[in-house]
């Protein structure tokens, strides 16, 4: 019997709100599953949408960015213009045929612990049925670049 | 007196009377349906200057070739309002000083060249305007309606078939005035974000990143399209981010040389749907 | 009495050479997306197609080749070098320009060193070459002292037959024996009458620019920027011209594995020459393009007395701003002549 | 190469009891470039952070891993040890393997196998980490307060008092503000001028203190400790130096028609003139607008009946250079034009006034002398008419905020009506009685209650003239039935509205702006008197609608921030700031216009004989904040952030 499909998902947070979050996921012991692996950013202003390609290329089925809620960046207005972005390249990335539930935008501030758990629960849930991203897998492929040892 | 003479006698008044140093213009090419760019700097040259509806070229981006406008002197350039928007982009991007630009303004409709009126890129805003109007209202061309009828995993067999052609020629990127980049983000290997070999994840990178640089500033002009040796439909890209940031942040590239650009600013209450 | 391929037995050809294991690619597509593809049947091919948009060179100098995929460990790096597989090839319905284009390659895959990857697939590839019926405005093999139907670097030449149903078939290597010999069965003898080769007219004196090239005072006129004030430095000139091969070497990969790829470069291109320093040796366009030309009909001969070029046009058909070697040449040509008169 | 060494702790229980923690070390062990794994029960503990500094020096590390708890608890701990041990801090990485791990996951393999790959993937950027060595900036003790009312009063002595040198800036001829148009304040009733003019005078003799009256700040440049500001001494033609104050030149000038902005055009004054009688400094000035001199080229009465000779026709403005280390903006507000509310009358009907003028009328300085007068013919009303929130929550004509002020001066304004004429009767129309303050709901009951003010809860939607009288009719909303109300004075009470002039202001100093034009603090509820620019302060009414006592705390709150930046020497600050490759960079701004703090300049690039080339972007590193937002804006890839550089961001991403 095969293992079931395990996702690899990937969140690019911001240090303030996000990844508070998910510290207060921890302290309050809430469980998610073990997929996703976080890279800490000081805001969400500093997530280039070169992180998202870099991480569908190392093999992510899921890509989640977030950060603090309008109106609470630690940096007034890094937020809004990473909106902007967003909206940008989460339509270029559509048109492009990644599907919708593959990248994903949030905002969890740092008190919704329990926000974060249960997006990460739901996102993971949804990848989990959609499958692996093999449109993009079979690009790296392509590639020719060898397995690691 | 036909356009084309009546551009030519002005290009010939300005470049004798010292107005101009430079004229940027079209002449005949290789074949008869073929037009190329020209640099006019001798009044008597002014003959050589065609404008008819072949001339389809952008020829803004020329206006940045280095140490071309330094010595503050002004060039007189044909440009259709794709390339008076390109001036106003480059006039807030700080690439040059529309002040220097003296346009000789056309529009194509059709087979018939019509003159633009106006000298300078401010004079342009009411037919700027006037296409903003126009784009709001425009219906997606045949191929992009299929693509968005298409699901995800149609469209991305589509453009995997489309970037596979890529020879990372980045011609698009040459004939593209918007891209003046000092170095372009794919000439940085320290570290190299986009990857260069011409595999089709290099290409679909390449052309991702080139279409979000261009988001709200790129002007439709079509000169990647034509650059582009295999054809692929780099305007779909192009069109789908002008349409995105025009119908969420009401923005058209090139209003005026003070607008600010698209990324570099925000509105509190932009709109943001798609955000959990 | 010659040998004939008649078009309605091609299909059977190509099954004959599939059954031996070899891979069949024909012209296929139009404009933009034409170019050397695999194909099972004869009507898969486009032979109406005056000439590929992407050129053969593609097929024996990829656009990026793996060179060398590497595995990084605590202590070692475990490196496997990659090299095209030797499966044979036929390439059926080249023309002359692009053909002789892989002879003139030759001479640079192995001159200060031998490669590998060019020589595999050359030896296993059979190219069969279709002479041309019809030019246009932008072909000038002639001027090159080629032909459309020049044998160069083809290892069988296919005159088309006057009744468009077929090619006369000519052998010219033993490759191109080899590979006929297992179609024999669908050859025919005969004696139709073949079309006469297309008249390509010579649009300059070759000899009058090599003479201009070579002198030294021209290196710094200023036709190099006058001819060249237009361009706009897209490679794509270079990248569909069948004799340019100039590539970079580039590592793509992370901490764990990565991979060594040959990938094409240009000379068109500001980075090509650009020094770590910031300084650039050929710091303009008109010094860029000027390397191009001299290249190909100055140095290239001096080194491999031959030019490399073969006047397939291409770079005058879709250059975006309407240059081309042919212009520049045709210049020059005119320049000496000039100079020669005075 | 790097020498990496990755501590990998149990945290007790914590981790441990999860995550297979030797399986970590033993993985990152077998990582490229890892020299030393190890773990510990807890390596925060004083063996364990001494663990860490023996790894550091004996195995010579290059960069340390600690696989712990969240950065956000230990970072600083573990950077501190690193740096004791001779690494630099900020070659030290966590990774998180506690809460975003081993609490939020349950199976024990999952939990080991991402706990190997979070620390692995920073393993990889730390690998890229560089030193960093934290912004040492100086700091110019003197501090530069905008505004002369009462909070920049407030805050330029609290300063001042503390040892600070101050540089006081006050657009008008003298100190005062708003408050010191006020009669009474509430909720005490105490005269106005009466405690302002000391402060006043205070401030003006204070020895730290320097008083630029008739001055307005023209430029500012540079960063938190080292800002450098250009003043417009705005031409007086008055040597303030020369004259005495005698007011013989006012007596004697021609002029003596023009409205007196200070009595809200109730009163007059003359071309040269001060604000009002007790001024600071008592010195007029000459009003060019008005001057018959300027006009006609011909008067210099002034000039003749000067005893000192301190009037100077030729004088031009000056402009003065100032290094000042911390700016407190209290540049207050302004009333809003009441002409909007064509239904009220204002403008048309000379007894419809703002709360403003009737302060004015009330003040024992005013043009009545104190007396309550109708400006059309100076008759004492019987009845007056109170509007509140004409203008303020209203979104549709006024403005969407409530003024904060509006219901208590109202309340004020019928009581001193009442004491002042016993026959009064004042009708208040309200929206509601916002009366949160010290003593403000007794005080307004004590309106209603002692001095007999009629309150109605309705808006006015029509006023006219009928026989001499103001007819005001509005909605009772309490009763459900319209009023109609014989009025022989209007009072409006009209919104607070930013200086016309503070978004200018605001792009000089680099501050930010709400929607409508107050200015922005760097956080509504946690910093509420700084600015998102470090070394700016806000005071008083220019950041928000506030009253006196609002406004002096804040003007304090200000000052200890001021003070508390001048206690030190030399400022610190952390090294994670954005640094510009100048030979990439095209100059385009977008960086400058994606900042959130005006951190970044535009620099020349001259050749050797000083010709400029081309201008790129150059970061000040005193008002970097390190978000980021630049870089990912710069298309070209040219500015970068220390510390969450391109390259550490791509090799942990690529080591996921």
């Amino acid at each position: 019997m095969s293992e079931p499909f395990e996702p690899k998902i990937v969140a690019f947070v911001c240090t303030y709100c996000t990844y508070a979050g998910a510290d207060l996921a921890g302290t309050s012991r809430l469980k998610y599953p073990s997929n996703v692996r976080i890279v800490r950013l000081p805001c969400t202003g500093r997530i280039s949408p070169m992180f998202i390609l870099k991480a569908l290329q190392k093999g992510a089925d899921g890509v989640l960015v977030s950060g603090c809620h309008p109106g609470d960046c630690h940096f007034d207005h890094g937020n809004y213009h990473a909106r902007r972005r967003w909206t940008v390249f989460n339509s270029l990335l559509q048109f492009a045929g990644v599907p919708e539930e593959r990248v994903r935008f949030s905002w969890i501030s740092a008190a919704e612990g329990r926000k974060f758990a249960e997006l990460i629960s739901e996102i993971t849930e949804d990848i989990r049925r959609i499958g692996p991203f093999e449109q993009y897998h079979a690009l790296i492929a392509e590639t020719g670049s060898p397995a690691p040892l | 007196m036909s356009l084309q003479e009546h551009y030519r006698s002005q290009a010939r008044e300005l470049l004798a009377a010292g107005a101009v140093k430079m004229v940027v213009g079209y002449a005949e090419g290789t074949t008869p349906e073929r037009r190329r760019p020209v640099f006019i700097t001798e009044p008597e040259e002014c003959s050589r200057l065609v404008l008819d509806a072949r001339c389809r070229t952008n020829l803004a981006g020329y206006l940045l070739r280095e140490g071309l406008l330094s010595d503050g002197r002004e060039i007189a350039v044909y440009l259709s309002t794709e390339g008076v928007r390109t001036i106003n982009i480059l006039a807030a991007e700080s690439q040059l000083s529309s002040a220097q630009v003296r346009i000789l303004g056309f529009e194509i409709d059709r087979d018939e060249v019509k003159a633009m009126e106006g000298k300078r890129a401010a004079d342009f805003s009411e037919a700027i305007l006037a296409h903003k109007e126009r784009r709001k209202k425009q219906a997606p061309d045949e191929l992009a309606a299929k693509l968005e009828a298409m699901n995800a995993a149609e469209r991305f067999t589509f453009w995997q078939g489309e970037f596979s052609r890529c020879i990372k020629c980045y011609a698009c990127r040459q004939a593209c005035p918007m891209c003046w980049c000092r170095r372009c983000v794919v000439d940085n290997n320290q570290p190299q974000w986009v990857n260069t070999s011409s595999h089709t994840l290099g290409n679909l990178e390449w052309n991702l990143v080139r279409a979000f640089h261009l988001a709200g500033r790129c002007v439709e002009c079509g000169n990647c399209g034509r650059a582009c040796p295999v054809d692929i439909p780099l305007h779909l890209l192009n069109r789908k981010m002008t349409g995105e940031v025009l119908e969420a942040f009401d923005h058209y590239p090139g209003m005026d040389e003070h607008q600010e650009p698209a990324l570099a600013s925000f509105r509190k209450d932009d709109p943001e749907t798609f955000i959990l | 009495m010659a040998t004939l391929l008649y078009l309605e037995s091609l299909s059977d050809c190509f099954a004959s050479w599939r059954k031996e294991g070899l891979t069949v690619l024909a012209p296929v597509g139009e404009g933009a997306l034409s170019g050397f593809r695999e194909v099972e049947r004869a009507e898969e091919a486009n032979f109406d197609l005056l000439i590929t948009r992407t050129t053969l060179k593609e097929l024996f100098f990829p656009r990026t080749e793996p060179m060398l995929g590497y595995r990084i460990g605590k202590r070692e790096i475990e490196t496997e070098e990659f090299m095209p597989p030797v499966e044979g090839r036929i390439i059926f319905g080249a023309r002359a320009c692009d053909s002789a284009a892989m002879a003139i390659d030759d001479a640079l895959f192995d001159w200060d060193y031998h490669d590998e990857y060019w020589f595999r697939r050359r030896e296993s590839s059979v190219v069969f070459t279709i002479a041309c019926r019809e030019p246009d405005e932008f072909c000038m093999c002639t001027s090159l002292g080629l032909s459309p139907d020049s044998a160069k670097g083809s290892d069988v030449l296919l005159r088309p037959l006057e009744a468009g149903n077929g090619w006369q078939v000519e052998p010219v290597t033993d490759r191109g024996h080899k590979a006929l010999s297992s179609i024999e069965q669908h050859l025919r003898e005969g004696s139709g009458a073949t079309a006469a080769p297309a008249e390509v007219p010579v649009k300059f004196d070759l000899e009058a620019c090599r003479s201009w090239l070579a002198n030294k005072e021209n290196f710094e006129s200023p036709f190099w920027r006058e001819i060249s004030e237009r361009c706009i430095g897209c490679g794509s000139c270079t990248y569909l011209c069948p004799t340019c091969h100039c590539f970079d070497i580039q590592d793509e990969g992370d901490t764990y594995q990565g991979i060594r790829r040959k990938n094409w470069d240009s000379c068109s291109f500001q980075l090509f020459t650009m020094h770590t320093s910031g300084h650039n040796p050929r710091a303009t366009q008109g010094a860029r393009w000027r390397q191009r030309i001299m290249h190909k009909f100055n140095y290239y001969g001096g080194k491999f007395d031959v030019d490399s070029c073969t006047g397939c046009g291409r770079c005058t058909r879709e250059c975006p701003v309407d240059m081309g070697v042919t212009e520049t040449l045709q210049t020059i040509a005119a320049k000496q002549k000039q100079s020669e008169r005075t | 190469m790097a020498r990496i060494g990755v501590f990998v702790c149990h945290c007790g229980e914590n981790i441990a009891g999860r995550v297979d923690c030797s399986k970590v070390v033993l993985a990152l062990e077998n990582h490229p470039g890892v020299s030393v794994a190890t773990e510990y029960k807890y390596f925060c503990s004083d063996p364990g952070q001494e663990a860490i500094k023996k790894a550091v020096r004996e195995e010579n590390l290059t960069g340390v891993i600690v696989a712990a708890c969240s950065p956000r608890m230990h970072e600083a701990t573990f950077r501190k040890a690193c740096a004791a041990a001779g690494l630099n801090p900020y070659l030290c990485e966590i990774a998180n393997i506690r809460e975003q791990c081993s609490w939020v996951h349950e199976n024990p393999d999952e939990a080991t196998r991402k706990a190997i790959e979070i620390t692995r993937s920073l393993v990889e950027k730390v690998k890229r980490n560089s030193e960093l060595h934290p912004i040492e900036v100086p700091v110019t003790k003197r501090a530069l307060v905008i505004g002369g009312g009462i909070a920049g009063i407030q805050a330029a002595l609290d300063i001042a008092n503390a040892g600070g040198e101050v540089v006081l800036v006050e657009r008008e001829a003298s100190l005062g503000g708003h408050m010191a148009q006020l009669s009474e304040t509430f909720p005490t009733l105490d005269c106005s001028q009466c405690i302002m003019t000391p402060r006043m005078v205070e401030a003006s003799q204070h020895p730290n203190i320097r008083l630029l009256t008739y001055s307005e700040v023209e430029k500012v440049e540079g960063f938190i400790g080292n800002f450098r500001v250009r003043v417009r001494l705005k031409a007086r033609y008055v040597d303030p130096a020369a004259c005495t104050g005698c007011g013989d030149c006012m007596q004697k000038c021609p002029q003596k028609k023009i409205p007196s902005e200070f009595d809200c055009g109730l009163g007059k004054r003359t071309a040269i003139s001060t604000p009002f009688a007790q001024a600071v400094p008592n010195k007029p000035v000459i009003d060019s607008r008005y001057c018959t001199y300027f006009k006609n080229g011909k008067c210099k009465v002034c000039e003749k009946v000067c005893q000192t000779n301190a009037i100077n026709f030729e004088m031009e403005d000056e402009f003065l250079d100032l290094e000042i280390g911390a700016i407190v903006v209290a540049t207050g507000f302004q009333v809003q034009d009441t002409a909007l509310y064509g239904e009220y009358g204002y403008g048309r009907y000379a007894d419809v006034v703002t709360g403003l003028q009737f302060e004015r009328l009330a003040s024992a300085s005013g043009p009545t002398a104190g007396k309550v007068q109708r400006p059309s013919d100076g008759a004492e009303p019987k009845t007056v008419v109170f509007i509140q929130c004409a203008g303020s929550r209203d979104p549709a004509k006024g403005v969407p905020y409530c003024s904060k002020i509006c219901c208590m001066y109202t309340a004020k304004h019928a009581m001193l009506y009442a004491h002042k004429n016993h026959e009064a009767e004042s009708r208040i129309f309200y929206m509601d009685i916002r009366a949160a303050g010290k003593g403000y709901d007794e005080f307004t009951r004590r309106a209603a209650e002692e001095d007999n003010a009629g309150y109605i809860r309705g808006r006015v939607s029509k006023l006219w003239e009928e026989n001499g009288r103001l007819v005001v009719r509005g909605a009772d909303t309490l009763l459900g039935r319209p009023v109609e109300v014989q009025a022989d004075m209007v009072v409006l009470a009209t919104a607070m509205v930013p200086q016309p002039d503070a978004r200018e202001l605001a792009k000089k100093l680099g501050i930010g702006c709400d929607d409508y034009g107050f200015f922005s603090e760097a956080h509504m509820k946690l910093r509420p008197v700084e600015t998102a620019t470090a070394g700016i302060f806000l005071a008083g009414a220019c950041q928000s609608p506030k009253d006196i006592p609002d406004s002096v705390a804040q003007a304090s709150a200000a000052a200890s921030k001021v003070l508390s930046l001048f206690s030190r020497e030399r400022l610190e600050r952390e090294p994670v700031i954005a640094r510009n490759n100048e030979a990439t960079c095209s100059g385009c701004w977008g960086c400058v216009l994606a900042c959130p703090f005006n951190a970044i300049e535009k620099k020349d690039l001259t050749d050797r004989s000083g010709n400029v080339l081309r201008r790129v972007a150059s970061v000040n590193a005193g008002l970097c904040q390190g978000c980021g937002t630049c870089v990912t804006f710069c298309r070209s890839n040219s500015i970068d952030l220390a510390g969450f550089s391109e390259k550490q961001l791509f090799a942990e991403v690529m080591g996921l």
